[in-house]
């Protein structure tokens, strides 16, 4: 497996290998996948439609639909125009939607289509149903990278959405950030056992994880609403989970309803989790209820009894920056050593924030953004380590160095788990414990030496 | 009232009824009820999918690098564009390989692309592409490099080919390029053709080495998703033919270069493999026939035509004798699953040449095939090659180059033209390929580019007992309560082709059309009458 | 590793090897640990009431406190009156419980102590503070194994506790069995979920997976209150998971306080967590909340989505009787093969009911009670297994074979997931699919030729 | 107040405190300040535990099965009785073993057991246990079956001794039985001592083959957890000295029965094999003396007296040449660990000799032990072997016999004692043991048995930086925020014994005592002011 990576390491300036990170669009379609009654559409070559919903239905295990201007060679050189119009008049006619989200390619990005002009041109061409809403965002694939995406699509909700009806409500807007749909609902409900009222937009849980029950949903019952969408401009506090992900979203609203806002980590891991939860406290001006602090206990105990095994325990990670950034900081609570952090997407702040995360502990962790999972492959075989972190795709490398693995990010293609238990919150950190054991573990039972086998741990 | 569900035209009609007029004429070509197989009506295929309307539809690029070169495993890939592309074709399609020698490397492992940045879109990404090549050279000597254009990179006009000649030159090893944009053509057929070009300019000839073996053919059209490949092989080494390459499945670069080497070229995926077929006996008089090594009647018909067309009797001996061997493996396993899929139902729509070859396993298992499409085929492939020059080539198929290939001065082998001429004149068929239609029942839905409505509606009207579709389906078919074949990536299973490719298929539909797991969708407490509560609450069961 | 094992099986009346139980004296200090501010009391030598907590810590990695009557042989000689007299008054001094539960262990049993009589002149010596309560069950080593202990000592709890004040209440009786703290909690949440007011009894949530707050509290802020136990009588309806477990007690509460009871399977699996469901849904006269029916989906989807995976998974697998009549049902209900499925308590009955359940899809299977690890192991290697399930002991075994193995069952003294989450309920359900699916995949990943390493499942 | 919490004398009279009269009064004899370490006072050390107490002792069989015998990897061990005892003794005390040669069968890995159920307790379980000896031989064909009786046993008067004969006979393989009921004695110790007289009495000195070895030795009392026995050998075998049997640590049945041709036994966990070395020293002479392998100054000053008593200026160079090397590694580790440990206070309650020798590897850390106590150890544990002849024999360690033991007629090396006592008059010790509260600082305080109740005072009393004890109070001391290093198992980390596993050691208590995990223990919303919100909540903190 990977036969052809040595341990030599060239710098590369111009090849990417094994990326660590895709382009913007398949973003701007999670999160609207993530609103109620929403159709992603893709404005470009129907492949890259294709590409995004093969690979969010494989990630997910669920249905994945979002349409596509479907353009040829004419529309490349005329203009996507006629094709987004057509694409609207059949989109609402077939499959009803309530809103349309119109995401650019590098395609109709490179043409220069202006999404806006034909969006107008349309409602005024009537073919915009009464009541129902095509917005867009630009989503260039040759810039930043798909949590980019991701947060160009959930900034537009805000832009075209959020309304201020002028009196401030005892709400609070909660961006997620992009997380799995069953991190969506757990950070859900830690917001619920704290006691607040809020929106959170956007939401996948019980779209992409939708329940069987024996008759398909093209819109399930999930998403945030339209209403709620425009109720986040008389929210009186926006926490806005991950700043790359969310933050430019909270940023605009604050502009336009001047909803002030917290810009947190994502809730992984202990101290993240507790800013999650203490914010969401001080803005009901409420208490955390006794199960969450149970379930904060029973977290440290999990740490407290597991350090022996975590300590100094050697980590290769990559995975989007949001993600990292709480998911090192975790490691760093639980005594692990985060030896080399990678993510694709470009970001030099990213990595200074990194070495602060680091700088007590671990002052020579590598961090390096706009980077790939080849580099990280190579620095390994250099630098050894008791595990490795990361998507589907670094798996292969883990096979390659017989290295522990465990699955973190997006996406995860070929195991379940993901899907039902949530990786945010102090249940999350559970699991993440859990993950990190059982793999150091199962490599362990397999092949220490008889008589290093332990019955207890 | 049709046997399994409303009469074809019917539930033809109930599927269009929702579009828009525009997008309803259109789709209207595109969906037929096949009134008289014998005589197919015409399909308005290979058209441009409609903006807006959900499709199962791909690019060229995934054409072209995802699945024609992609697979050839000692190519050093190179996707010119934004890192999406890259990203996307990174070991997604199934073409499993192994190495020919240890120390090898299999390049399908790796996604490599020159992640375009906006400086390149702004100032032009063939430095960047040059680049690239070069680090790809320095960390891995690859014997060569293919690169693939990206929808932007035909936009800002960089030269992929003239980068790759110049660097071919400096670098010493076959280095050439793909202009196969994504907005090139209507699906992933343009990219096919583009890389059909590709291949048989840029490898095919390379090495005339001679082959030591009796009957050497190549199998064309093959991609090896799930071992296919592996079991045609298994099956026609016991029949003593050896393949010189298999384009593209498990094969490698050096194997392509020296096919032309083949006194025969069988062809299993005709839509996306044809042209190369067709130039290769321009070019070295080698012919070509269709083959189908999917479902025990395919292959047995194919393995005895390969013999046939050799002649020889030790050969056409020894194929009765592989077939009574195998058969004698695969029929218990048949009888004993057909006495469950009897008089079950299945749909098929997917790919290019798969809808039509599964319908033989199916038939195998005798089960009715009620509907059936491709995702990116051609008239011909609905309707048989009978209808190629009836075919008006439109604008979108136009810009695709057509090369222009003549007799190779001294390699063209003027003995198999006069060989095809004589068999020809006993009745043995070349350069054929009957169609999909016509094998079809009478009165079957025969739908092109399948839309997610219209599958919706089929499923409403027919639940089938299983259906052949892709990943994007699939979940949306199983949320229905219908079991779904993956028919490109096999859901990860295989391989379906030859005797044991077939074995493994009946038992997968056996597996599927048997499970109880559908049974559990509905919670007792909905189960009619039993659970008094039950009825309180409907509201919450489509929750 | 088990280098002694070989393929060739002999019958064997008289040694057990490696067993498949332990004795009943731990499931009576288990189930007591459930009751809130109770000692658990072992009345024998000190040596049993030390193996029962240091396994009961191992597995739950959280203290288990409880005393001895410390034999030596006098005691046995003489009978413990003296010793039980002595531990009752230093326990109510010392660690100031509201109640005692004292459990016999082989020793008294063969000595004949009569426990009733020493409790009573404990009473009348005036060693039993006022308000405080001391109650006893006989748990001899030598019969059933340790779930027959837990079930005693659940049964113990009715005969001594249980009373009707005449009036019944609209509260349902919940025993949940011999399941985990995580079990315990996630069965009072979907009773909550379904709206019913219930008592747990026992209860060991919150007490053996007690939060780290920095603190020790002997008596952590959980388990089943002596009010609640008292109370039990009046409610209108037990709900009894397990039916070795929990059907004792069960009917014990019946004959005492005319409570009728439901005796269902632990809700292990899609239809035993659907009996378990409906069963509270029946009693509430109240309908099944879209959020649980919901969950139910996402685990009949994620069924649906591996059932490739799950068809003709061949499964080894042993454990304690009730716990495998649901685990092998799920497997049943999931499309896998149980091969063979082995329990070390004795009970005919157990294995005719799991005949039943098997009948259809896998009439070959091999059902053995009062058997061994030993045996199934030999078993193996006569017929070829994909998986291996069981407690710690058994990844021996799967390590010999080179088999996956899920862990399942008590003790698991080797990893920290089961303390954390639950095995019971739609949730469950999904963990169990999650592990099953890990393990085979994990191997395949590692031990797969390259070219059937697959990216996606 | 003490430099570290609360006065000794005052830390007692609190723990003690809240005791019964009767209880305070037996407990009070059992805890002690050290008030003059070079005169230890009497303590009321080996006495039965009060009921009601929760204790950390076990019990006899677990002495003897679980911890002296059952090490023996390949004797196959047969627990007569219900299935609890052969079950909780499974794996679970941290013996670890190398088989010897390919084909050998380490028992460790299997639990057996004669499972009684209600008819053999009824009617007796002699049959029971002969058929299950048979069973065992039949399946796995051992060397040597050894049989352990648990309380039942006793009671219904199973001869077990009788029927291991007769089977012995049978079978003609070495069996033999243990009574080691679970009410014998007061601990385990009663266990041991049960262990040593039966591996005496039918093991030692079955094979006198020839050792080729120039020095050669047997440890005593060295039970391998972690792999001390591993390190001990390693540094030994540095030095030119040969172990024949590390009883009963990693060792085999062979050496066991092999190991009377030592010229020295030394002795590391006095309680519990000091028996068998008074008893081997009388049948064949050997001389022993007490080493510890644990700390470093105690593993040099144990590494030399063993070459002074060989006495060869070769050997004795050697040892110098070892410590000198092995020193330079581990002093940078402790060096760099002091910085951190440097005053940092400890509590050890644990075991019959770890209690002890742990405080000699916390004193290289330079960190202070402040309390201190064993499980099961006797007085001379405390107080030293001089105390010996005036200890009491009670009621519960008068039914444990004492074997009689003399000389070897044939086998006695008179050699020996000779050379002891020649070295004797030169100054040097044997038989010696100085105990525990010797080495302790004056006003620390030493508790045995220690209850639950005692600990927890402690810990609120003094909060140690670190406690040393066993699974049982593991998880009580940590939820107080204070690691605990189970000292039975070490945490499954080790070895901690010679020059490697001292820097394992410090290495270990450098995390415990530095981890910053228990600061995660409050939430900020709890923490003082910055908060307001928390106020409003204190109930929730301790919930």
């Amino acid at each position: 497996m990977l036969d052809g990576t040595t341990s030599e390491i060239r710098e590369r300036k111009a090849l990417r290998i094994n990326p660590a990170k895709t382009c913007q669009p398949i973003g701007a379609m999670y999160a609207a996948l993530g609103i109620n009654k929403c159709m992603p559409h893709s404005h470009g070559s129907q492949g890259c439609c294709a590409y995004h919903r093969s690979q969010l239905t494989r990630h997910h295990k669920d249905p994945v639909v979002a349409t596509t201007s479907s353009f040829t060679e004419g529309a490349s050189v005329f203009g996507g125009m006629a094709n987004l119009k057509t694409a609207i008049n059949n989109i609402f006619t077939i499959y009803e939607p309530d809103i349309i989200a119109v995401h650019t390619t590098c395609l109709s990005e490179v043409i220069g289509d202006d999404i806006p002009m034909i969006i107008k041109k349309s409602a005024e061409d009537g073919i915009i149903p009464e009541g129902k809403l095509v917005i867009h965002t630009n989503t260039p694939s040759f810039a930043g990278s798909h949590v980019t995406g991701f947060a160009n699509q959930c900034t537009a909700f805000v832009k075209y959405l959020a309304e201020s009806a002028g009196e401030t409500k005892n709400v609070v807007n909660i961006m997620p950030g992009w997380v799995e749909p069953a991190d969506m609902r757990e950070i859900k409900r830690i917001a619920e056992m704290v006691g607040v009222e809020y929106i959170l937009a956007p939401d996948t849980s019980d779209v992409l994880d939708s329940p069987h029950d024996g008759k398909y949903h093209m819109y399930p019952d999930g998403g945030t609403t339209i209403a709620q969408l425009k109720a986040m401009g008389d929210s009186f506090l926006t926490i806005a989970l991950g700043p790359l992900a969310s933050g430019p979203a909270a940023t605009e609203l604050e502009k336009k309803c001047k909803v002030p806002n917290k810009v947190l980590e994502l809730p992984i891991g202990v101290k993240a989790t507790d800013e999650y939860v203490n914010a969401l406290r001080l803005a009901g001006d409420t208490t955390v209820p006794s199960a969450l602090e149970k379930e904060r206990g029973r977290l440290i105990d999990m740490i407290s009894d597991m350090s022996q095994y975590l300590h100094n325990l050697r980590v290769a990670i990559f995975g989007d920056p949001d993600h990292l950034t709480s998911m090192v900081s975790f490691l760093v609570e639980m005594g692990a050593k985060p030896m080399i952090v990678i993510t694709g997407t470009p970001g030099k702040k990213w990595e200074t924030k990194m070495q602060e995360i680091c700088a007590e502990t671990n002052p020579d962790t590598q961090f390096l953004a706009f980077s790939d999972i080849h580099y990280m492959h190579q620095w390994i075989k250099n630098n050894p380590v008791d595990l490795i972190m990361g998507n589907t795709f670094g798996k292969y490398v883990a096979r390659t160095e017989n290295l522990p693995y465990v699955r973190f990010g997006f996406p995860i293609l070929d195991r379940v788990g993901h899907r039902a238990f949530p990786t945010v919150g102090y249940a999350g950190g559970m699991r993440i414990i859990e993950k990190i054991t059982d793999a150091v573990f199962d490599k362990r039972d397999r092949e220490d030496p008889d008589h290093e086998v332990e019955l207890v741990l | 009232m049709g046997r399994y569900g409303p009469d074809a035209a019917t539930a033809r009609e109930e599927m269009l009824k929702v579009y828009p007029r525009k997008t309803q004429r259109k789709r209207g070509k595109q969906m037929l009820v096949n009134e008289n197989p014998a005589t197919p009506a015409e399909i308005g295929a290979n058209s441009r999918t409609v903006p807006g309307i959900i499709t199962q539809r791909g690019c060229s690029y995934a054409g072209c690098k995802g699945v024609v070169i992609g697979p050839i495993y000692d190519i050093l890939h190179i996707t010119h564009g934004p890192i999406g592309c890259g990203w996307y074709s990174w070991l997604s399609r199934r073409n499993i390989t192994k190495i020919r020698a240890d120390g090898e490397v299999n390049f399908l492992q790796y996604s490599m692309s020159t992640d375009m940045q906006e400086d390149h879109i702004v100032f032009g990404g063939e430095k960047q592409l040059a680049a690239a090549i070069q680090e790809a050279y320095d960390e891995f000597h690859p014997k060569a490099i293919s690169v693939y254009a990206t929808c932007p990179v035909g936009l800002i006009g960089d030269d992929i080919h003239t980068v790759c000649r110049q660097m071919k030159e400096k670098l010493g090893i076959n280095i050439f390029g793909f202009s196969c944009e994504g907005y090139k053509g209507v699906s992933q057929s343009a990219g096919h053709h583009i890389a059909n070009n590709g291949v048989f300019k840029h490898m095919i000839g390379l090495d005339d080495s001679p082959v030591e073996a009796k009957y050497k053919i190549n199998i064309l059209g093959e991609y090896n998703i799930g071992g296919d490949a592996w079991e045609i092989d298994r099956v026609l080494k016991l029949c003593g033919i050896h393949i010189i390459g298999t384009l593209s499945g498990g094969v490698s670069y050096d194997e392509i270069c020296n096919c032309h080497m083949a006194d025969l070229n069988v062809v299993m995926c005709h839509r996306s493999i044809n042209y190369m077929a067709e130039m290769m006996e321009e070019k070295f008089g080698i012919p070509w026939f269709k083959v189908n090594f999917i479902g025990l009647e395919g292959t047995k018909k194919s393995l005895r035509k390969i013999a046939q067309y050799f002649g020889d009797k030790e050969l056409i001996d020894r194929v009765e004798e592989v077939i009574a061997a195998e058969m004698a493996e695969v029929r218990p396993v048949l009888d004993d699953i057909r006495t469950r899929t009897t008089g079950k139902t299945a749909a098929l729509f997917v790919g290019g040449s798969r809808a039509h070859h599964y319908q033989d396993l199916f038939n195998d298992m005798d089960m009715q095939v009620i509907a059936a499409g491709y995702e990116f085929a051609h008239r011909d492939d609905y309707e048989g090659r009978d209808v190629l020059p009836h075919i008006k080539i439109d604008a979108d198929s136009r810009n695709i180059e057509e090369l222009v290939v003549t007799a190779d001065e001294t390699r063209f082998d003027a003995a198999k033209p006069e060989k095809k001429k004589a068999l020809e004149e006993s009745g043995f068929t070349f350069s054929d390929y009957e169609g999909m239609m016509r094998q079809m029942a009478k009165d079957t839905l025969v739908i092109d580019d399948i839309s997610h409505h219209e599958m919706e509606k089929l499923i409403e009207m027919y639940h089938p007992d299983v259906i052949g579709s892709g990943i994007k389906d699939k979940y949306v078919i199983e949320k229905m309560g219908v079991p779904c074949k993956q028919l490109h990536s096999y859901d990860y299973g295989g391989p379906y082709a030859g005797f044991k490719g077939a074995a493994n298929f009946y038992k997968d539909i056996d597996r599927m059309t048997s499970t109880k797991v559908w049974k559990l969708a509905r919670a007792p407490w909905h189960e009619g009458g039993s659970a008094p509560a039950a009825e309180k609450e409907p509201a919450t069961a489509g929750a």
